[in-house]
């Protein structure tokens, strides 16, 4: 978009989003929603991503590091002159003893994700050395998250309701139910933010939120509802944009369960599904054929590998001598119900009964993700780089195949990235032959930005929001 | 009247034991694990395990019941373990929206239903007064929902006279932005219940122009209007009272839905979300914060009618 | 000050309850409205004041002084009510609004029609409720209906109704619901009123008996006609009408004939299976009734 | 006359019998015969403009409008049904223990009936959809208990009024047993309050269904339900203003008729009503979602 | 000469008052106390005295439709006792027929005249022809057959007490109890259903007990009087000598405001 005016310092940004997290401990609450809201914001890592160029890694609070060749030893240099919204100075010991912290407390969010790292060390005041027992090409991926980020030591804020950290964004004001607003921090390491503040606006209901645009209430609205884009778009002041996620709704079928352990049946299953009608229905997202997103490493567009082709599919289940199949899908009741109304349309037409059983996400997390207790179940993986799921056969999907998990053992490992990535890709497309589920589409959200903002992030929005350049202009 | 405020009173406390052993009964009978939620998808069982000790979840039943009406003896309704807010501070917090939508809702109720009724009444062999009773009759079949729905499209879409939803962020800080987000809220609620409200006041008043004292009042000399109005009219009044009573329930009701629909940040949108993310004490707190309320109003409603009816009065 | 009704019409829903009413109550004069259930007494009364029920209609005329009074609008009507016109209901169970005090509605004609303060209003109620004999009129004025037993509630009414002096008091059978000692004591109270005020007095009932002790003169109504109408003594002696018989005779047979004769009694209906006409006869007269009354 | 025959001359009852009728009719029809199959999705009709071959047009999933409302009307008879069904046991069980029982377990009976009845349908809507989950189930157990309660509350004194009344004692004393007694004169005469109650318990679980149904603990997404449907529609209400109309007008009708099928009821049932002066019909308002 | 049909010995029952206090200790007022009445065979009983004087509790006891607090109830030599089951009184029921004071409110609205009135005969396994009997007992309280297949409201006050009349002597009773049987009626249709006593006394051989506070009634129709206040009997004996030389002062009282017809 091209703003009109001049960006106007002292403006704020309100931005509409659905989510709202439930408390602001980030390292110890579960959600996108915190991450959306403060990573990048709020609190910073050594390194961060930049979603709109293709999730590189880009510096945070480190300026620079260095891996060394056997890829088991990460250098940081550290920024000088940062300090934590609470004016106390960042030191390399708060960065070790972060890191050191999110490893070692198992109740901290993605501490897994340390666990290959086996020393944690600052060896001058900016220098921090992480080293790893086995190469891990994510791990710098991993430093994004919040397992990465950096806190102040021994600071007692009371981070369920406030937060310091050393993004560009202090936390002003939290009110539940309502919004949550942050305010800039003058004394930014880097590039003052655009805004003088920002107000997230939690508006749960699409329409409200469509609402909230046309009456002038948001500057930017995340998540529109395509049935409503015609809305925001008739009063001009918006534009639509779509961004690309790595949110992958998935079908899951339980490979380890009878008919689903027969791969003609999960195929036939995945050929009674039409996808492009899927996505028009829905409004939005793209196609998708495998279990890697394009804004991951491995990607390959596998489109040719299966068509909407319902005959092939009755036949494959009379191969597999199935009649009168019923099956249970197990749906959070958090997402819309058009995709349980289309997969039983759509199953209904090759014979299969389809009963859906829309369950709480505590439920789903009972008995699809721990009990594995289930025969489909969909929900969005909205996780970069979760390769790994398909490489670990006691995740929920149940499926076990040595091959895809030394292939992507050997990704991990290798230091290469494009070497890393063709095996990552080649990974995928066994997976995605082996029909062990159905990637029924990429969510692509749309995003109403209005004509007076400029520098709106574009991808993964519904995991990073970085608010820093964005800038209003003056009416 | 002591006397009788007295049993009321008691009566009244038993209803609210009652209606927290339910609640608090009904809410440790849940399959999905709050720990789990918490704890977040990967946790392991061991971290689910920690969690649910910190709450002290792993606790038995009677303890756990125990351990929350001593606390809510004290004014303490626990925490939130989503939030980790104190749960009657963010029922304070939240109860800003809620009081002033159910009181502002029973305003128009009452400005709907009594004034109405009793014109249709009056009017009932009249045109005019049929067609409340029939306009009272479908509304009061209309969904909460739907009239919603409807009020928004017309004076926030079409209108744009007021806000569709949401509530200012600056609260009552804003007296009057804050009254207009609460507007629309309170007409769909008031409008509906107010017409369940007519449909009583209709008969009560039918009935009240039969009563003979109504017609020895008119033997005095009054006219036969006036007759009605000051010897009629307040012992409608005393049966309204009593349905009002009923009324209350109806309007919070009516706010758990409203709440929702114009993403008011209230007790009952609050309830909502919190019935979904499984957060326990909140639930319990919120469930027992509405029916206390109903309990409450309830208990007044009935002093109030002991008072200002002297056959009560005496009896008492 | 007299009323007279002529050729009175009444039809509730197009139905004729009341065909041509005509009869007069000179000043003074003591009137019996006397019929069977249903005969139209009660909506004759009503509609002298206009408190006819809704979907009731009455035509014909109605003066009151020579001045027409029906179809006048309710105002109009209004302002006569109370004042120059009292009445006194059937039920005193229900003809007091439960929820106002006693003294609040004897008094409230006089505010009505004197423009009387409240305080006033109050004066006056306790000189009435003292008029019909009501006990501690100070402290009873204070009190509601339900507080009161039926016979106190009867002579609140009536206190109600004479509060304003009126010229006319049409009483509706006020002492049907009471027990017989009581109604003894309403009567007897309302027979002195009238006649220590002067006032006109139109008295309902279907009991003879009652009729004989308070009115002068009797019409005496069937389906919705008068069927005969005069002196009261004269009417119980030499009835006309075959209505006006039967009355008398169903009257006798279940009456107290205080002096009746052991052997009569002992040869009583009871026995009889032709009933009692036989001892319509039989039974002696008296001269002075007064004397039954206590 | 018959009550029925009182019913049908009554203007509002004939209106209630005929949605009523209109709507199991449906429901019933729906079974074997709908325009379209109400659950098949086709993206290339989506958002149909009222026309032939979709008279009501289509939803965002390209589902035949009519189709789903014809369905839709099965959801609404099962849970009125449901909720009636509950409805009646619980109210028929405590009005029985709160007037037939010892005395000291019919005050009791009382004072908790009293207790519950502050519990709005929707509070106990939520603390089982808490304990089970948001389903069909939820709104017929909360209904049902919520209105049984209502039922139970007034059906009590109705019973106490009939058993205390001439005719039983006549019947009584004419030589009738106990039970005899009960199929002869109570349950005859409190039937018409129950039926009365139960009319318009069924009109507040037509309501409920579409309130839990929006907050998202009412029917299953998959199963056709007016209530589904609006929640489902209501989002795009301002871009398909007339989708919605559809599934609030069936509820609002059916709500309708239900509550004046109550109103004539308790006027045809009683049949002195019929002479009475209308001053002697009151109103009770459900307790309503 | 003739058998006691009913005999009552000390017959009391206490009514719980209405509470005090909350939690006080129940009191009970004494609804009747310490009553004693023989009735012989084809006598005429009545029972006067002011409202609530125990007049309905005594005919309740009679009938065992209430248990006594104290005090023992014969009829024909058998003793009642209320407690049994409903069949267990059958032979009370057989024997007894009771007309209530107000004859619409003794009626079950919703059943027709055929059924209310076949119902003793029903309850009773009383063999026979029932509709004929039926039939016959509407004809002889002055009502058309064909009025079986009415309902209580459309008749009129009078023939619903004809109805309730004749529903208390289908089954043939020898005592017919009424509780204020004519309070309810204007004095034409009271006159009326006196007669059809009287005639049925005659032609049935019944035993009659009349409640009543009006003692015109109980004068015309009875040969024995009781009169009752505040739950006891305060004078009883044959009707000429209680009404005309009462001994009891509450009587006199009684009988002098009782309004009178001049010759
Ligand atoms: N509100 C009403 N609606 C319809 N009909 C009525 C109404 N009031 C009276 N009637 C009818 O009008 C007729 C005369 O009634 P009215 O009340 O005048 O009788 P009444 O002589 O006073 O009888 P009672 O001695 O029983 O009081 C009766 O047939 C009665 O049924
Ligand atoms: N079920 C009851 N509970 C409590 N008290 C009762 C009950 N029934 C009667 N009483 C009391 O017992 C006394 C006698 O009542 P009863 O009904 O026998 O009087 P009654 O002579 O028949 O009066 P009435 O002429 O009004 O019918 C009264 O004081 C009455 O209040
Ligand atoms: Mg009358
Ligand atoms: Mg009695
Ligand atoms: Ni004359």
């Amino acid at each position: 978009p091209n703003p009109t005016g001049e960006a106007n310092p002292d403006a704020t940004l309100t931005v509409r989003l659905s989510l709202e997290p439930s408390n602001l401990d980030i390292r110890r609450t579960a959600g996108a929603a915190l991450e959306q809201a403060l990573i990048d914001n709020v609190y910073q890592g050594l390194v961060t991503r930049d979603a709109d160029q293709n999730n590189a890694i880009v510096p945070a609070l480190a300026t620079e590091w260095n891996v060394s060749s056997d890829g088991l030893t990460y250098t940081f240099t550290l920024r000088d002159g940062v300090t934590f919204h609470d004016g106390s100075e960042l030191t390399a010991d708060d960065v070790v003893t972060s890191l050191q912290t999110a490893k070692d407390d198992a109740t901290i969010a993605d501490s897994a994700d340390l666990a290959d790292v086996t020393s944690i060390a600052s060896p001058d005041a900016s220098t921090i050395v992480l080293t790893l027992a086995q190469p891990n090409i994510d791990f710098l991926f991993t430093l994004t998250g919040r397992a990465g980020l950096v806190f102040n030591s021994g600071d007692t804020t009371n981070l369920q309701t406030a937060a310091n950290g050393t993004g560009p964004f202090r936390v002003d004001s939290w009110n539940t139910g309502q919004s949550l607003t942050l305010a800039r921090y003058d004394g930014y390491w880097g590039e003052k933010a655009g805004v003088a503040e920002v107000v997230l606006d939690y508006i749960p209901d699409n329409s409200a939120a469509v609402n909230a645009a046309v009456n002038g209430d948001v500057d930017v609205a995340l998540e529109i509802d395509p049935e409503l884009q015609s809305q925001v778009e008739g009063i001009g002041t918006f534009t639509i944009e779509s961004g690309l996620t790595t949110d992958k709704g998935t079908l899951a079928f339980n490979n380890q369960r009878a008919p689903l352990n027969d791969q003609r049946v999960r195929e036939a299953l995945r050929l009674a599904i039409d996808h492009d009608a899927l996505v028009e229905t829905l409004g939005y997202g793209e196609a998708l054929y495998g279990p890697i997103p394009p804004l991951d490493p491995g990607y390959e567009d596998l489109s040719g590998t299966i068509a909407f082709d319902p005959d092939r599919s009755r036949e494959l289940l009379a191969e597999a001598g199935v009649q009168n199949l019923g099956l249970t899908l197990t749906i959070p009741n958090v997402y819309p119900g058009t995709i349980a109304t289309f997969l039983v349309s759509s199953f209904a037409d090759i014979g299969v009964t389809l009963q859906v059983e829309q369950v709480d996400f505590t439920a789903w997390l009972q008995d699809v993700y721990t009990n594995k207790d289930y025969d489909l179940s969909f929900v969005r993986h909205v996780e970069a780089r979760d390769f790994g799921n398909w490489a670990n056969p006691s995740y929920y999907f149940g499926y076990d195949n040595p091959e895809v998990q030394s292939l992507y053992t050997q990704a991990l490992a290798t230091t290469d990235e494009q070497q890393s990535s063709d095996l990552l890709a080649e990974a995928a497309r066994i997976v995605s032959d082996q029909d062990a589920a159905d990637w029924l589409f990429l969510s692509t959200p749309l995003t109403a930005v209005g004509t007076n903002v400029a520098n709106f992030p574009k991808n993964s929005l519904n995991v990073r929001l970085p608010l820093a350049g964005v800038t209003v202009a003056a009416e | 009247m002591i006397r009788y405020t007295l049993t009321r009173l008691g009566l009244l406390l038993l209803g609210l034991a009652v209606a927290s052993v339910l609640i608090f009964l009904s809410l440790r009978v849940l399959p999905g694990d709050v720990a789990q939620l918490i704890a977040g998808a990967e946790a392991t069982p061991q971290q689910v395990a920690a969690v649910r000790a910190s709450l002290g979840l792993d606790a038995p039943l009677w303890t756990q019941y125990a351990e929350w009406i001593g606390g809510l003896l004290r004014g303490d309704l626990g925490t939130s373990l989503v939030t980790g807010t104190s749960v009657v501070s963010e029922l304070a917090d939240k109860a800003r929206v809620t009081v002033p939508l159910a009181a502002l809702s029973l305003t128009v109720a009452l400005v709907v239903g009594i004034p109405f009724g009793v014109l249709s009444a009056l009017g009932r062999r009249r045109a005019a007064g049929t067609a409340v009773s029939v306009v009272a009759q479908a509304l009061a079949a209309v969904p909460v929902v739907w009239a919603g729905l409807m009020l928004v499209v017309v004076f926030s879409v079409w209108l744009g006279w007021l806000p569709p939803q949401g509530f200012p962020r600056a609260g009552w800080n804003d007296p009057a932005a804050a009254l207009r987000a609460l507007v629309l809220p309170a007409l769909t609620i008031g409008v509906v219940e107010g017409a369940m409200l007519l449909r009583f006041v209709r008969s009560a008043t039918l009935q009240a122009m039969g009563q003979d004292y109504v017609r020895t009042a008119a033997a005095k000399g009054l006219t036969r209007t006036r007759a009605l109005l000051s010897h009629g009219l307040p012992n409608v009044g005393l049966s309204v009272i009593t349905v009002l009573g009923l009324q209350i329930a109806g309007v919070i009701v009516g706010a758990v839905i409203i709440e929702q629909l114009f993403t008011l940040p209230g007790i009952g949108r609050m309830l909502v979300g919190d019935v979904a993310s499984r957060d326990l004490p909140k639930v319990q707190g919120e469930l027992l914060a509405l029916t206390g309320f109903v309990l409450v109003v309830g208990f007044l409603v009935d002093l109030v009618h002991r008072l200002v009816d002297p056959r009560q009065r005496e009896a008492a | 000050m007299s009323l007279e009704v002529s050729d009175l019409r009444i039809d509730i829903g197009g139905r004729p309850v009341v065909d041509g009413i005509s009869f007069d109550v000179p000043d003074g004069a003591r009137v019996g409205l006397i019929g069977e259930s249903g005969s139209g007494k009660s909506l004759t009364a009503l509609a002298i004041l206009g408190l006819l029920p809704d979907g009731a209609r009455a035509t014909g005329s109605v003066r009151w002084n020579g001045r027409e009074i029906l179809g006048l609008p309710d105002r109009e009507l209004a302002a006569l009510r109370g004042d120059d016109i009292g009445m006194v209901f059937q039920e005193p169970r229900t003809a007091l609004n439960p929820i106002r005090t006693v003294g609040r509605q004897i008094g409230e004609s006089v505010r009505i029609h004197e423009r009387v303060s409240r305080r006033e209003a109050l004066r006056r109620a306790v000189v009435e409720a003292e008029r019909v004999a009501l006990p501690e009129p100070e402290r009873i004025v204070s009190r509601y209906p339900h507080q009161l037993s039926g016979g106190q509630r009867q002579r609140v009414a009536i206190a109600m109704a004479l509060a304003c002096r009126p010229r006319l008091l049409i009483a509706d059978e006020p002492t049907t619901a009471l027990d017989v000692t009581i109604q003894a004591g309403v009567l007897e109270l309302l027979r002195t009123l009238v006649q220590d005020a002067g006032m006109s007095l139109v008295f309902i009932t279907h009991d003879l008996a009652v009729l004989a002790q308070v009115a002068t003169h009797a019409v005496v109504l069937e389906h919705g006609r008068v069927v005969e109408h005069g002196d009261v003594a004269e009417l119980l002696r030499a009835p006309t009408s075959p209505v006006t018989r039967a009355l008398l005779r169903d009257a006798t047979a279940t009456l107290w004939h205080p002096e009746r004769s052991p052997d009569a009694a002992a040869s009583g209906v009871g026995r009889d299976a032709t009933g009692h006409v036989r001892d319509d006869s039989s039974s002696p007269a008296r001269a002075d009734e007064g004397k039954q009354t206590p | 006359m018959t009550t029925v025959k009182r019913l049908w001359s009554l203007g509002t009852g004939r209106f209630g019998i005929l949605i009523v009728a209109l709507v199991v009719i449906t429901a019933v029809v729906s079974l074997f015969w709908t325009p379209f199959d109400p659950g098949a999705v086709d993206a290339r009709a989506r958002w149909s403009d009222p026309s032939w071959p979709h008279v009501l047009g289509t939803d965002n999933s390209g589902r035949d409008i009519a189709s789903l409302l014809m369905a839709g009307a099965r959801t609404t008879v099962v849970v009125a049904i449901g909720a009636g069904v509950v409805a009646s046991v619980l109210g028929i069980a405590l009005a029985a223990l709160g007037s037939l029982t010892a005395r000291w377990l019919r005050e009791s009976i009382a004072v908790l009936v009293d207790i519950l009845i502050a519990f709005p349908v929707l509070i106990i809507a939520m603390m089982i959809t808490a304990v089970w989950g948001g389903s069909l189930a939820v709104v017929i157990w909360a209904v049902g208990i919520g209105f049984g309660v209502n039922i139970a509350r007034v059906t009590r004194p109705e019973l106490r009024r009939v058993l205390h009344s001439d005719y039983v004692l006549a019947g009584r004393a004419s030589g009738l047993t106990t039970g005899q007694n009960l199929t002869r004169h109570l349950l005859p005469n409190v039937a018409p309050v129950f039926i009365v109650q139960l009319s318009w318990g069924m009109a507040v679980a037509v309501l409920a269904e579409a309130g839990l149904s929006y907050l998202g603990f009412g029917a299953p997404v998959t199963q056709p339900s007016w209530g589904v449907l609006l929640s489902d529609l209501q989002a795009y209400i301002a871009v398909h203003p007339l989708t919605v109309v559809w599934p609030g007008l069936a509820i609002t009708l059916t709500v309708l008729g239900l509550n004046l099928l109550g109103d004539a009821l308790r006027e045809a049932a009683d049949p002195t009503l019929a002479e009475r002066a209308p001053s002697a019909r009151t109103h009770v308002p459900g307790v309503v979602a | 000469m003739t058998e006691t049909l009913i005999r009552a010995r000390g017959l009391t029952r206490d009514y719980p008052a209405p509470r005090a206090r909350a939690f006080g200790r129940a009191e009970r007022t004494p609804g009747l106390a310490d009553v004693d009445l023989s009735v012989l065979a084809g006598s005429a009983v009545g029972v006067i005295g002011e409202s609530g004087s125990g007049k309905s509790t005594l005919v309740r006891l009679l009938l065992g439709l209430d248990t006594p607090t104290a005090g023992t109830v014969e009829v024909a030599g058998r003793t009642v006792d209320a407690r049994g089951s409903a069949r267990s009184l059958h032979w009370l029921r057989r024997a007894t027929g009771i007309v209530f004071q107000d004859p619409y409110a003794s009626l079950d609205p919703r059943m027709n005249i055929g059924r209310i009135v076949g119902e003793p005969l029903w309850a009773l396994d009383i063999a026979g022809d029932r509709r004929a009997r039926v039939r016959e007992v509407l004809e002889q309280v002055g009502l058309t057959a064909d009025m079986a297949e009415r309902f209580p409201h459309e008749f009129s006050g009078g023939q619903r007490q004809r109805i309730a009349l004749a529903r208390a002597i289908v089954h043939r009773p020898r005592i017919l109890v009424g509780d204020e049987p004519l309070s309810a009626l204007d004095v034409t249709v009271r006159a009326q259903i006196l007669r059809l006593v009287a005639r049925l006394r005659a032609e049935e051989d019944l035993t009659l007990v009349l409640v009543s506070h009006d003692i015109g009634v109980v004068q015309n129709v009875c040969d024995q009087v009781v009169v009752m206040k505040d739950g006891r009997v305060v004078e009883q004996g044959p009707t000429e000598k209680v009404l005309l030389q009462p001994q009891a002062a509450y009587t006199r009282k009684l009988l002098a405001s009782i309004p009178t017809l001049p010759a």
